[in-house]
């Protein structure tokens, strides 16, 4: 029950952190899904997800804060957007119509088919010797995945510092010619 | 920490990160070392190490952290934790493929008991940590430049 | 059931953001709001009824454990999120920068 | 380590060559990060070269590897089929053509080190999508080829780069959530992630909604990245901003490898195709084709007619999969390979013009052939074959597609095909006219012909352009078959790779 009351509240937060004028409410709306996220992921018996949501969370709104400080905002709204505002909203009502259709042939919310994740259970501990399952997942069934999860942080941090770097051309004059 | 009074924020703050920054380093450490017995582990631990450096950054202004560490120097230890993670990944080849964990698992439920798993843990919140890091200096050191022009 | 469907209006919310806003910052909390919506979507299909979270506890047997694999995806996919908009961020920091706005009706330098 | 533990070297070597550049690169003086670049992306052609050789003697022509030594289902494995090596070899040969491409190109740009790194991270992005048998590793290394790909149009920090990067970031990550949706569905259905396990469940459930939405979703995220019409408004600004080495690379392999190898993998092997689907495909690779062809006529800037017309391509190769027939998939996948070759020399080309006489812009070109001759004798090369005139390979993927047409009765993709080619062939004319005929501008007196990695990387892809149409000829014709074997076997595609696994 408490998830229904935790979702509609993300709903509401959402809609509230994408229509409201003001930048700096907007990012504090985002806040407010991600820490109701955090919260549900507790309900949902996940501990390492809400560590580790709430922490990501905090860093993203430090990074939204910057970004948004002492920043201009659109005083004036063109309505050349209908057509836009048509076509989005009747891509997701299809989108919300075949989803509900689908839905229902998914087992139901509670009890899912735990197939592969059977033998996990039962041998995790004895296989990789770590009692925490999440991570001998993490680290030691897939740790693959871990490994392009560790690449993709790589790659932004390196793409970043790649954007942000003053020039990025060199005028031709000082271009040298090596080889 | 030398402490001018006109960077960062007030006085107020700057006692009580002087009093928390440590501890949340080592909740950071805490989260990181007992990944593979309670929730946490490598990601969130590294992404609370980070968070205790610009905690310090923000209290203390810029010039507090930016002087020790500057962006090269975090991408290249971050280039370093990458490389030790992917070392790990290799030292399974010895053992017959990619990611095998070839240590021995020791007794479930202490501290050094899951073979690579800590190892990989340590490496991976080495480079998270200090990813991000380089990510807020990266930001931080744009505005000065902004100011300057 | 309804939990899914739930799930899903957020994500369309977030959509509806991305795709009708004009102002970049709004674009990225509502790029955001999908990542968040996104990973909801996974754990909520590994819940089990009166399941216990996927630790092993010192002398106790546990029957009947949350799915793990879903929780150890979407860590991976909260960290992609994160990566993505922090480097969405610092684009629209560079474009505020050189055009001095967020909004995209003024950024049209190319057309198409 | 037996000869099924060089597959994951295909991750390993540009991921480890990634990590050491971007460590040594400010250290070191910058002939070696060029050298130890150009030495990787070597390394890497050969291993795909000697994939391929390895798969001929493979039982079964599989060769799959559990990564960390756990039997598929519960574990990570990598396979290496016929179609998987052929894209390797496809993504690699441009890859090394392009890295020595752009040792010298990249003086235009500062901070070579970190190009270099983005560039060994997207090539693994790449082969980790090729090489994988996992649907969640997929996506895992479909968001590190596109990460890498976002910084990289955004490289050079002008400003409508970065809106470009923008745009193009924005529209890959609604691409992304969706898969990451139909990856969810498709856990909760079938409770697995290996594809070959998932393949194996699909085939004896029966088919319900559920498959429906999750082939339309993945339909929508992977027609977006591989630009299909209605989905293709990013790359037109995307690829002219990027780079010139880059926007080879991205519209020479990363569109086929993320977007249309990722789909017909999906499409083919784990999901199955029916009728409806080969349709669908059809109908979006023609739309395509024909749509983009007409805009691209318009186009006075050489690198947007250029993008215009990669997803004209792309809607042939999906024109030729679509039809589902082995000549029309022949079709497809040739079409594919010589897409990638002859689109990245004509990228380069329009790199090097940009290189020495520094402007994109084919109105103020003209007469270029004096001064650079070996671009122009390059460009030629790659306008005949893109146009489809006999002698070049462009010719022979075009001729097949459009008798598979004929023989499986769709005449008005044939003639779709046909009026594709010859609006193709019209505004290359109008390229090398503008471009490189007529009398030299004094304005361009004193260019001068680009160094020699830039010609050594386009002579060598006009040579692949000239030679490319002996793949047919049964010595070299098991390259393609093989593929399109893979592609034919459908959902048994599960049994293949459980029972080489299980060895």
């Amino acid at each position: 029950m408490e998830l229904h009351i935790l979702l509609l509240f993300m709903i509401f937060a959402a809609i509230v952190a994408i229509e409201v004028k003001d930048l700096l409410s907007s990012v504090v709306g985002v806040g407010a899904v991600g820490f109701a996220l955090c919260l549900a992921f507790l309900v949902l018996k996940a501990p390492d997800l809400a560590i580790t949501q709430l922490v990501v969370e905090i860093l993203c709104l430090i990074i939204l804060i910057r970004a948004t400080i002492k920043k201009d905002l659109p005083l004036v709204i063109a309505g050349r957007w209908v057509f836009n505002t048509i076509a989005t909203v009747g891509f997701i009502a299809v989108f919300l119509f075949f989803a509900y259709v689908a839905l229902k042939e998914l087992p139901s919310f509670g009890n899912p088919t735990m197939r592969v994740v059977k033998m996990y259970l039962q041998e995790g501990l004895g296989k990789t010797g770590a009692t925490n399952l999440v991570t001998s997942v993490i680290l030691d069934f897939r740790a693959y995945d871990t490994l392009g999860e560790a690449t993709v942080l790589f790659a932004s941090v390196i793409g970043i510092m790649a954007v942000l770097r003053g020039k990025g051309r060199k005028k031709i004059e000082e271009r040298e010619d090596d080889r | 920490m030398i402490d001018n009074p006109n960077t960062g924020m007030s006085l107020i703050v700057k006692t009580i990160t002087r009093l928390t920054v440590g501890l949340i380093l080592l909740f950071g450490i805490y989260i990181v070392l007992h990944g593979h017995l309670s929730p946490g582990g490598g990601f969130a631990g590294g992404v609370i190490i980070a968070l205790s450096f610009i905690h310090l950054m923000l209290a203390f202004g810029k010039e507090a952290v930016a002087s020790k560490i500057s962006t090269r120097l975090a991408s290249n230890l971050e280039s370093i934790g990458a490389l030790m993670f992917l070392g790990i990944a290799l030292m399974g080849f010895f053992g017959g493929s990619f990611f095998l964990n070839i240590l021995n698992k020791g007794l479930p439920f202490n501290l050094f008991s899951a073979g690579t798993i800590p190892l990989s843990n340590i490496a991976i919140s080495l480079k998270v940590g200090i990813g991000l890091l380089a990510i807020f200096l990266a930001l931080v050191i744009l505005e000065n430049v902004k100011k300057e022009k | 059931m309804t939990l899914y469907f739930l799930c899903l209006v957020l994500f369309c919310v977030g959509l509806y953001g991305v795709l009708r806003k004009r102002n970049l910052v709004k674009i990225i909390i509502g790029l955001g709001i999908i990542e968040y919506s996104m990973n909801l979507f996974f754990v909520l299909l590994g819940y089990r009824f009166h399941g216990r979270a996927p630790i092993d506890a010192q002398g106790q047997d546990i029957l009947n454990m949350v799915d793990p694999l879903p929780q150890a995806l979407v860590l991976t996919s909260i960290v992609i999120g994160l990566a993505v908009t922090a480097l969405l961020i610092s684009i629209a920091i560079k474009i505020y920068e050189k055009y001095g706005t967020f909004d995209i009706t003024k950024i049209k330098r190319l057309k198409g | 380590m037996n000869i099924t533990s060089i597959i994951p070297l295909f991750v390993i070597i540009p991921l480890f060559s990634a990590f050491f550049i971007s460590l040594i690169g400010k250290f070191v003086k910058r002939g070696i990060v060029g050298g130890i670049s150009a030495a990787a992306c070597f390394l890497l052609l050969i291993l795909s070269l000697c994939g391929l050789a390895a798969l001929r003697s493979a039982a079964g022509g599989v060769l799959v590897y559990k990564v960390g030594g756990w039997v598929p289902p519960f574990g990570i494995c990598m396979v290496l089929d016929g179609l998987s090596a052929f894209m390797l070899v496809t993504v690699n040969l441009i890859a090394f053509f392009v890295c020595i491409y752009s040792l010298s190109y990249m003086e235009k740009y500062t901070d070579k080190p970190k190009f270099f790194t983005l560039f060994f991270l997207m090539l693994t992005g790449m082969n980790g999508l090729i090489a994988t048998g996992d649907l969640f590793n997929l996506y895992v290394f479909l968001e590190i080829a596109s990460i890498a790909s976002y910084a990289l149009v955004a490289f050079g920090t002008e400003a409508e780069e970065l809106e470009a990067s923008f745009k193009y970031a924005i529209m890959g990550s609604i691409a992304s959530s969706f898969i990451f949706i139909g990856i969810a569905f498709l856990y909760s259905y079938t409770s697995t992630l290996n594809m070959a396990d998932m393949a194996g469940i699909l085939s004896a459930k029966p088919d319900t909604w559920v498959i429906s939405f999750v082939t339309v979703l993945f339909l929508m995220g992977f027609g977006l990245k591989a630009a299909l019409v209605p989905f293709h408004a990013w790359l037109p600004d995307a690829h002219p901003a990027a780079p010139a080495s880059i926007s080879a690379m991205l519209s020479g392999v990363l569109i086929k490898a993320l977007g249309v190898y990722a789909m017909i993998r999906i499409l083919f092997n784990v999901i199955g195709m029916t009728s409806a689907y080969l349709t669908t495909l059809m109908f979006l690779g023609a739309l395509s084709m024909l749509v983009a062809v007409i805009l691209a006529l318009s186009q006075w800037d050489l690198k947007r007619l250029l993008a215009y017309h990669s997803i004209s391509q792309i809607g042939y190769v999906i024109l030729g999969i679509g039809l589902g027939t082995p000549l029309g998939i022949l079709g497809g996948l040739f079409h594919l390979f010589n897409h990638s070759v002859f689109k990245s020399l004509l990228f380069l080309n329009s790199g090097a013009i940009d290189y020495s006489a520094d402007t994109r812009d084919l109105k103020e070109m003209s007469g270029l052939k004096e001064k650079m001759p070996v671009t122009a004798a390059t460009n030629l090369v790659a306008s005949m074959s893109i146009a489809g005139i006999p002698p070049f390979n462009g010719f022979f993927s075009k001729l097949i597609i459009i008798f598979a047409c004929i023989q499986k009765g769709h005449m008005g993709y044939a003639l779709a095909a046909v009026i594709g080619s010859i609006l193709t062939l019209a505004s290359f004319m109008k390229v090398q006219k503008y471009a490189f005929l007529g009398e030299l501008k004094e304005k361009y007196k004193d260019i001068k012909e680009v160094p020699f990695f830039m010609k050594f990387a386009m002579v060598g892809l006009a040579v692949i352009c000239i030679v490319g149409g002996l793949l047919l000829l049964p010595p070299l014709k098991f390259f393609l078959s093989d593929a399109v074997n893979v592609l034919l076997e459908g959902r048994n595609y599960a049994h293949i790779v459980l029972e080489a696994a299980s060895k």
